[in-house]
């Protein structure tokens, strides 16, 4: 797609007199404490600057401060910023407010959050259709724009309240309101990190397209490398608010200098499928034996608004000992619903589920607890799976404490012990979630459920709330785990490139149901149905043509 | 005008002169309207004086004289009693007051009609037999027994004359005023119940009582009665021109407002001072030194001076110094701490290091429960307290609603050992019926008829056939009754008390110190 | 599931924020201990016994002898504040302990069982709500009796509806939490998730509204003394003395001294249970 | 959707009439735990010095000498038919006692609420308006002081200073238009600090939501962020606060019409609470709570009206305006 985007990727970085936008020495705080420091970057007219980093970067510090909508009060900012020749950040609140949205267009990174939820859509559109200056058909021209962004029914969209529609058509919605004032900037912020992967290329290729027809230039915020690489023709990489590396994506991509960028590219599943490749390929055990777990057409529906709705149908699958089995799909396709089936957190309307040669379904509370002692789940999301008012041992330890396996002291031992499984010291002991990072919390989630010495732990999307350096030291966690003690995980997952690393077998999930599974290489190499293909496809390809050098 | 305790009218500046409306101000409009049950509040008699008349006129001073009954007379023994009545008098639906109308009043006065909710009226004669309509204009009283408190009962409060209409309705419909017909100076204009009540005067009205020395329609256009809760708001009401009259304003500001020219009156009602009524049956209460402590241990000079003004009395008896028949005996209880001292030690109670007195292990203590019905009282109550205090009392307060005191705090509960008395009355024979057990007298000493003397006292007092052969008799008892003690007079009462603007002239106060405004106006 | 509700969620790891107080929140903590200490211990402040005064000394106005100048009986005011503190702060914790206990239990029992039980304690609370709080403690005083102590059991009665809404509705919260799952999947029996993770997670909401119920409390016990439903003198509750100081408007003092000393009180209460509010 | 919604309001509006027969028999029950009533109380004051005979008479009339339960049944079975019964304090119907009052507590409250809403949204407007340093720090504390300060020490100031220093209103005609005023703003105070608490939050809540960040990015200026986006969406919690305030709003009329001199439900219950007058104060308190439930119900019933994210369950409105308490 987009091949012209491609073919620029090497020119190099604009002379000043053609740039667009320029940021030189820009440093910004809020109170008295400074997240970004120094940054200093152009962006031509009509070119693409990506800027990377992990979250807390201030990545979207700095897409505020040019946009001028920093916090009142507490965010201060120091520096250049020129837009068009003009500095940003001394014109006054009333002159900058012409250029906002006229020049400069905000894509934000949540489209659910973004528009107003007690107003129309259209009635906000005409807001932006207002900008324009020219009097009257502000609606026409509005419909207009949504049929440009590809929303299907435009009429429907300019009458609905947000909620009633979903992330992509939003995310469609706020692009087109970006882009119906025809401005000379767009500035978005992870457009997409808050969608479902098939609708993420979409939204991306949109982007793209408007750009090109348009002439606008873009200025693209993301934590993903191979998106970046992608869709933009230089990136700038942050690390704590500080540049770590900038210049043209070749060669930012190619051969990174800074240690972090280098860091950043190895940590990108996309850009490495084959990573973990050591810790996984390892003699396949417990061939011929019973597979450790057993799903035979299981089959569960929920009443919503008095209809039923079919949320796992006649879903099938084995796991043998020893191997991690994914479960893809997107949002809504019953990944959850199957694990929470397998857990016996929910009794299936149809269908066997065995686990270890035990039946888990139709079984009494203290028979589901014997089994679940084999049987452990980590959550998609640490900061609600955690109590905030216990502190990490007593979490650690409450299966230990419930089970009353052996003395105080042993299971002291133990916490210590899963603890430093997981790569964490015994300093955090007596620390409580809210003092702990995303990617601590996950561990500690994880050292949660592998106290008991389980043989099975389910993991429902356990990256997906972080970071990919985070993620990637996480699964090489679990990946060693799994090597160490000849664990089995069920990995729920929508990010395929990640499931590519990681897992051994495969099943596909669309509305509820499997379309396709087995082994991961023929799966992804291979898609035999347009719905897996799709999902395929959807990841993102910047690898494909420029990574070569770096492997 | 002024009679004892009310401050002269200042300047008695020109004559009377026609027209004007006033505000008066008051704490609270009573709990019904219905005539007979209405009797003993002391609010909605200031309306009632205006709306109705009595059979006879009670002043200041006790004094008896002729208003709607022109003259009566009664047999040798007290127990017949002819009433003659004043030709003309009409209700203001223009009925005549005549002899039947009267006997009805009578009637429903003295038995009230317990099928339709209706009262008897406190205090009326409990030997009142019946009464006969001689012709339009004369009616007989009968009694069971000598009832020489018959024609002072009459100008009481609670005597007030109704249209036989108005009687005639069910509980009901008495209770809404605009259905209560009087034949006084003043008609209902409009009434909202617990918020104001408007009157205006009744033009061909005529029939005033010659003590009021004004005779015809009333010199002002209209009262208002309203409703304010909070003493400051109504005095400051008054002090900054928005009202006329402020009842019960604190008496210890009365001083500042006099001095700022407005005119304060604090009329004294007819019947006992207030005081307690000491229950010999608890202990140590039943030791007559112990009593006469208490007596002797209470500086009423210092309670009238913090408390109230100089407009206030000390007590000389257990009757109000205007109740004709009271004599003095403020010896028997005047203010001496040492006396008190000597009197405890004597009984045997025993200083401890905090300075209460201990007998036998037993402190020397005392409750006082708080009279809801004066506003005073809780002040005064805790200057007692640190007065007995330092003779070695140990004095603790409790404070009741009205409901709840009425529940609580009853003559002769073991739990009361003083019984705070404000009671008003218009004669005064109405003590033998309380202070023994005889004839289901109110027994207000825990006495039953144990003390002889008072008993033989209390029965001649009762059965007595003239006011002269009375008066020794009540002299002897009221010396008998502050010497043993039972009775602890603390102040002369004054439960109603007025601060009004200057410009209200020609104010009267009858014996049961009600405000009337026939006769005044707006100078 | 949308990953933006987690980077909003994301630890804010505060660095040096436990030490920073607002001057404001500093001066309230300075008034609440202040009032603790007259509580506590009274006559370390004032020397004047708060029921016996000079009769011949009534009415004077505030000086350097009578800080708050002294009442109709002659007693130092300022000494009747300081000596009714401990009543008052006492009612208001009364007031707040049966609304906490009472409430709390019938929130936890009506969230944490559900069905039928939680239909028939939602009709109670309901009832509770419904009759406006102050017309019900003025009912229920009204039926105890006058005394301050009454007065909190009725305030505290008013709250109970209040506590065991935010109670309910924060055990359902918990009881739905991830959390709590995750403890059921440790082997967690009801009885310990209901003690070990609802009570403690839902306890923090409700006693946060137990700090604010404190000065509202201290509000409604004074008001229900304005109308009279107090200690019986001499007690000196700051209530009362409003109550009392009323009646005297030449001696304007007597209202004022007793009421700014509440104010002070249950704004600087406010004010901490806002910032409680924040920091947490 | 609509059938759901017609199930949501009938289940609503049965659960309110349980609550308001319950609130009728609580009140009862609560104050017959004290004997005594006005009737006996009346007869039996020693002044009268009636006899055992006749005061049985009298309280056999009102029908006092029953059993409690007997009582009770009676009253309901009488409700039921819409008769309130007699007052046992003044004798006249209930319901003409309520009637005489109800229309100045509903103007006083009325007025009160439309004070306490002014003030209120002024505050709110203010915190987004005024610069940060200067008034807009002590705008907030505003909420907070209102709710510091006992409303009748409120109301005595209003007192002094407008109706005795400066004559701007007369205590006399307390219904009158000013009168009104004032004693609605003593009223109103407390109550607007609850709204403006929970606008202020919301305003705050809202402005820091993405969507506002966006329209600004689109050029909106304050004045047309406050009124096109933030105002809406801070304003319908509002709703549901507003109506649990009216509680606040009749209890608070006992102090207020005290000290303002009216009559009002707030001065009938204090009337009665003092003297027990048990029909009056069942009828009043049931009242309250009819008025009080009635208004949460419409709030609730609207709520999913207007709130277009709201689709049901009836917990959410609730749930929002909890951050004000
Ligand atoms: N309003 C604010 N007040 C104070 N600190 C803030 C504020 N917004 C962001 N920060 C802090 O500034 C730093 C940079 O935040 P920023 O949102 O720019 O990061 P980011 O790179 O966009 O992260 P993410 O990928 O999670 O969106 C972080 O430490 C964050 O906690
Ligand atoms: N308890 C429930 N009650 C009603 N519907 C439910 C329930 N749980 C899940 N569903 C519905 O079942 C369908 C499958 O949901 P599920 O959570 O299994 O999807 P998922 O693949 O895990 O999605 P995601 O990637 O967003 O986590 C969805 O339409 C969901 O709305
Ligand atoms: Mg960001
Ligand atoms: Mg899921």
């Amino acid at each position: 797609m987009a091949p012209q985007d491609r073919l620029t990727l090497d020119r190099v970085t604009a002379p000043a007199d053609d740039a667009l936008l320029r940021v030189e020495g820009l440093s910004v705080s809020y109170g008295d404490n400074q997240v970004v420091t120094d940054v200093s970057f152009g962006l031509r007219r009509g070119g693409s600057l990506a800027l990377i980093g992990e979250s807390g970067s201030g990545k979207s510090t700095i897409a505020r401060a040019v946009l001028r909508l920093l916090p009142e009060g507490t965010g201060r900012a120091r520096g250049l910023v020129e837009f068009d020749g003009q500095d940003v950040l001394s014109l006054s609140e009333r002159r900058f407010r012409s250029l906002r949205g006229r020049r400069i267009g905000f894509v934000p990174q949540d489209p659910s959050t973004s528009l107003n939820p007690v107003r129309t859509v259209g009635s906000q559109a005409r807001e932006a259709a207002a900008l324009l200056d020219e009097p009257g058909g502000h609606r026409e021209l509005v419909l207009e724009t949504f049929a440009q962004v590809g929303l299907d029914d435009p009429r429907r969209v300019y009458d609905s309240y947000p909620h009633q529609l979903s992330g992509g058509m939003l995310q469609r919605v706020l692009i087109g309101l970006t882009v119906l004032p025809r401005p000379a900037l767009i500035v978005a912020d992870e457009p997409t990190s808050a969608l479902d992967v098939t609708i993420q290329k979409r939204i991306l290729d949109l982007l793209s397209d408007l750009r090109r027809d348009l002439d606008i230039s873009l200025l693209l915020i993301t934590h993903d490398l191979a998106i970046a690489a992608e869709r933009a023709d230089t990136l700038v990489v942050l690390k704590d608010g500080v540049v770590q590396e900038s210049g043209g994506t070749a060669s930012v991509f190619s051969s990174p200098s800074s240690e972090y960028a280098r860091k950043l590219h190895a940590d990108v599943p996309a850009l490495n499928p084959d990573r973990y490749r050591h810790l996984r390929e390892r003699p396949a055990g417990g061939t011929g034996e019973r597979p450790k777990i057993e799903v035979g057409g299981v089959t569960k529906s929920f009443t919503v608004d008095g209809r039923a709705l079919v949320a796992v149908d006649d879903v099938s699958f084995t796991v043998e000992a020893g191997t991690t089995h994914a479960l893809v799909g997107e949002s809504g396709s019953g990944k959850t619903t199957t694990i929470r089936l397998l857990l016996g957190l929910e009794e299936p309307d149809r269908g066997t589920i065995t686990v270890a040669g035990e039946e888990v379904t139709g079984r009494s509370h203290a028979e589901l607890r014997s089994i679940r002692r084999h049987l452990q789940l980590v959550y998609q999301n640490p900061f609600t799976s955690l109590d905030p008012t216990w502190t990490v041992k007593r979490l650690v330890g409450e299966s230990l404490d419930r089970f009353r396996v052996g003395t105080r002291r042993e299971r002291a031992d133990r916490v210590r012990e899963a603890l430093d499984s997981v790569g964490l010291g015994e300093n955090l002991l007596s620390r409580k979630p809210g003092a702990l990072s995303g990617g601590q919390r996950q561990r500690v989630a994880l050292a949660r459920s592998l106290v008991l010495r389980p043989d099975v732990i389910v993991l429902d999307e356990p990256t997906s709330a972080l970071d990919v350096s985070v993620q990637a030291g996480i699964v090489e966690v679990l990946l060693s785990l799994q090597a160490e003690l000849g664990l089995t995980y069920v990995f729920v997952s929508h990010d395929l490139a990640l499931v590519r690393q990681l897992a051994h077998t495969v099943s596909v999930m669309h509305r509820g149901r499997i379309v396709e599974s087995g082994a991961v290489a023929t799966v992804f190499d291979d898609p035999r149905r347009p719905y897996t293909r799709a999902l395929v496809d959807s990841i993102p390809v910047g690898a494909g043509t420029v990574s070569g050098g770096v492997s | 005008a002024c009679g004892p305790g009310v401050a002269a009218n200042t300047g008695g500046s020109g004559e009377p002169r026609s027209g004007g409306d006033i505000t008066f101000l008051i704490d609270s409009l009573g709990d019904t309207w219905i005539p007979n049950n209405s009797a003993i509040s002391s609010f909605q008699g200031h309306i009632w004086g205006h709306l109705t008349d009595k059979l006879v006129y009670v002043d200041e001073k006790g004094e008896v004289s002729p208003w709607i009954a022109e003259s009566w007379e009664q047999n040798t023994t007290a127990t017949e009693f002819t009433l003659h009545l004043r030709k003309g008098v009409t209700f203001s639906d223009k009925t005549p007051v005549d002899a039947a109308a009267v006997l009805a009043n009578l009637d429903i006065w003295a038995k009230g009609d317990a099928t339709r909710g209706i009262n008897p009226i406190g205090l009326f004669p409990k030997t009142y037999d019946h009464a006969e309509v001689v012709d339009p204009a004369t009616v007989k009283v009968f009694f069971k027994a000598p009832t020489l408190g018959f024609i002072p009962t009459l100008g009481y409060h609670g005597s007030i004359l109704v249209s036989p209409k108005t009687i005639a309705l069910p509980a009901a419909q008495q209770a809404d005023l605009a259905n209560d017909l009087g034949s006084g100076p003043f008609v209902l204009s409009s009434w909202k119940e617990g918020d104001s009540v408007v009157l205006k005067k009744r033009e061909d009205y005529n029939w005033a009582p010659a003590a009021l020395k004004h005779q015809g329609a009333a010199y002002l256009d209209s009262i208002t009665y309203k409703l304010v809760a909070q003493p400051s708001v109504r005095t400051s009401a008054v002090q900054s021109g928005q009202a006329d009259v402020a009842y019960n304003p604190s008496p210890q500001e009365l001083k500042s407002f006099s001095d700022q020219g407005f005119t304060t009156a604090t009329p004294r009602y007819l019947g006992f001072v207030n005081g307690f009524a000491v229950n010999t049956r608890i202990a140590p209460f039943d030791d007559v030194k112990v009593r006469q402590a208490l007596q002797h241990g209470i500086d009423r000079k210092e309670i009238i001076s913090t408390v109230y003004t100089e407009d206030w009395l000390a007590p000389q008896s257990l009757f109000q110094s205007n109740v004709p028949g009271a004599t003095d005996h403020s010896a028997d209880f005047a203010f001496d701490a040492a006396k008190s001292d000597g009197l405890l030690d004597e009984a045997g109670w025993v200083k401890g290091a905090d300075g209460v007195r201990a007998k036998d292990g037993k402190p020397l203590e005392l409750m006082l429960y708080a009279n809801p019905y004066l506003a005073t009282s809780k002040s005064v109550d805790e200057l007692i307290a640190q007065q007995l205090g330092k003779i070695g009392f140990k004095v603790n307060i409790q404070a009741f609603d009205v409901v709840t005191y009425g529940e609580r705090v009853k003559i002769g509960s073991p739990s009361v050992a003083a019984y705070e008395v404000t009671r008003s009355f218009i004669d005064a024979g109405i003590v033998a019926g309380v202070l023994t057990d005889a004839n289901k007298g109110e027994n207000w000493f825990g006495l039953g008829q144990t003390d002889q003397k008072l008993v033989q006292l209390a029965s001649s007092v009762a059965s007595a056939e003239s006011v002269d052969a009375r008066a020794p008799l009540l002299d002897e008892l009221q010396g008998h009754v502050l010497q043993q003690g039972y009775f602890v007079p603390l102040t002369q009462i004054v439960q109603r008390i007025y601060l009004q603007s200057p410009k209200l002239q020609g104010v009267s106060y009858n014996g049961i110190a009600y405000a009337n405004y026939y006769a005044a106006w707006l100078g | 599931m949308s990953v933006s509700a987690l980077s909003r969620a994301r630890p804010v790891i505060r660095r040096g924020q436990a030490s920073r107080f607002p001057p404001t929140v500093v001066a309230s903590f300075a008034v609440l201990a202040l009032v603790l200490l007259w509580s506590l211990v009274p006559t370390l402040f004032t020397g004047q016994d708060p029921a016996r005064g000079v009769p011949a000394d009534k009415f004077l106005g505030p000086s350097t002898a009578h800080w708050f100048g002294t009442d109709h009986l002659g007693r130092d005011l300022f000494a009747r504040v300081v000596h009714g503190t401990a009543s008052s702060v006492t009612s208001a914790l009364v007031a707040v302990g049966i609304g906490v206990l009472v409430g709390g239990l019938i929130g936890l029992i009506a969230g944490f069982v559900g069905g039928w039980v939680d239909a028939v304690l939602a009709r109670l609370v309901d009832v509770l709500l419904a009759i406006p709080s102050f017309l019900l403690a003025v009912v229920v005083v009204s039926s105890l009796g006058f005394e301050t102590i009454n007065a909190a059991i009725a305030t505290g009665v008013s709250a109970v509806g209040v506590f065991a809404r935010v109670m309910r509705s924060e055990v359902l919260k918990t009881r739905r939490a991830v959390f709590v799952e995750a403890s059921y999947l440790q082997g967690g029996s009801r009885w310990h998730i209901l003690v070990r993770h609802v009570l403690p997670n839902a306890s923090r909401s409700v006693l946060m509204l137990a700090v604010l119920q404190f000065g509202l409390s201290i509000l409604i016990i004074a008001g229900l003394a304005f109308l009279g439903y107090g200690d019986p003198p001499p007690a000196s509750d700051w209530g009362l003395l409003i109550s009392i100081g009323k009646d005297y408007p030449l001696a304007q003092w007597l209202v004022y001294a007793p009421a700014l000393v509440t104010i002070a009180t249950v704004l600087s209460v406010n004010r901490i249970s806002r910032w409680l509010r924040k920091t947490d | 959707m609509n059938r759901d919604y017609a199930r949501y309001a009938l289940r609503r509006v049965l659960q309110a009439i349980v609550v308001i027969l319950l609130a009728y028999v609580f009140t009862f029950v609560v104050i017959s735990v004290l004997p005594g009533d006005p009737v006996t109380n009346t007869l039996r004051n020693p002044q009268n010095g009636f006899t055992e005979e006749e005061i049985a008479r009298i309280v056999s009339y009102y029908g006092l000498d029953r059993p409690v339960y007997e009582q009770l049944w009676d009253s309901l079975s009488r409700l039921l038919v819409g008769d309130l019964g007699i007052s046992l304090r003044s004798g006249l119907p209930v319901g003409r006692l309520i009637g005489d009052v109800l229309g100045s507590t509903l103007l006083l409250a009325g007025s009160a609420l439309v004070v306490a809403l002014v003030l209120a949204f002024a505050i709110g407007f203010g915190t987004r308006y005024l610069p940060k340093r200067y008034g807009q720090g002590l705008l907030r504390a505003f909420p907070s002081l209102f709710l510091s300060v006992p409303n009748f020490v409120i109301g005595l100031v209003l007192i002094n200073v407008f109706a005795f220093q400066l004559g701007l209103f007369r205590v006399i005609d307390s219904e009158g238009g000013l009168a009104t005023f004032f004693a609605a703003i003593a009223l109103g105070i407390p109550v607007s600090a609850q709204v403006a608490e929970v606008l202020i939050a919301n305003l705050d809540h809202e402005a820091g939501q993405e969507y506002a960040s966006v329209a600004r990015s689109r050029g909106l200026g304050q004045t047309g962020l406050f009124l096109r986006h933030l105002l809406k969406p801070s304003a319908l919690p509002v709703v549901t606060v507003v109506a649990l305030t009216v509680g606040e709003l009749l209890g608070g009329a006992v102090i207020t019409e005290q000290i303002f001199g009216r009559t009002g439900i707030g001065s009938l219950v204090e009337r009665s609470v003092t003297t027990q007058d048990l029909p009056v104060l069942q009828a009043v308190v049931t009242l309250a709570a009819v008025i009080f439930v009635v208004v949460n119900l419409v709030a609730d019933l609207a709520y999913p009206l207007l709130d277009p994210r709201v689709r049901l369950g009836g917990a959410k409105p609730r749930d929002k305006a909890e951050v004000a308490r």
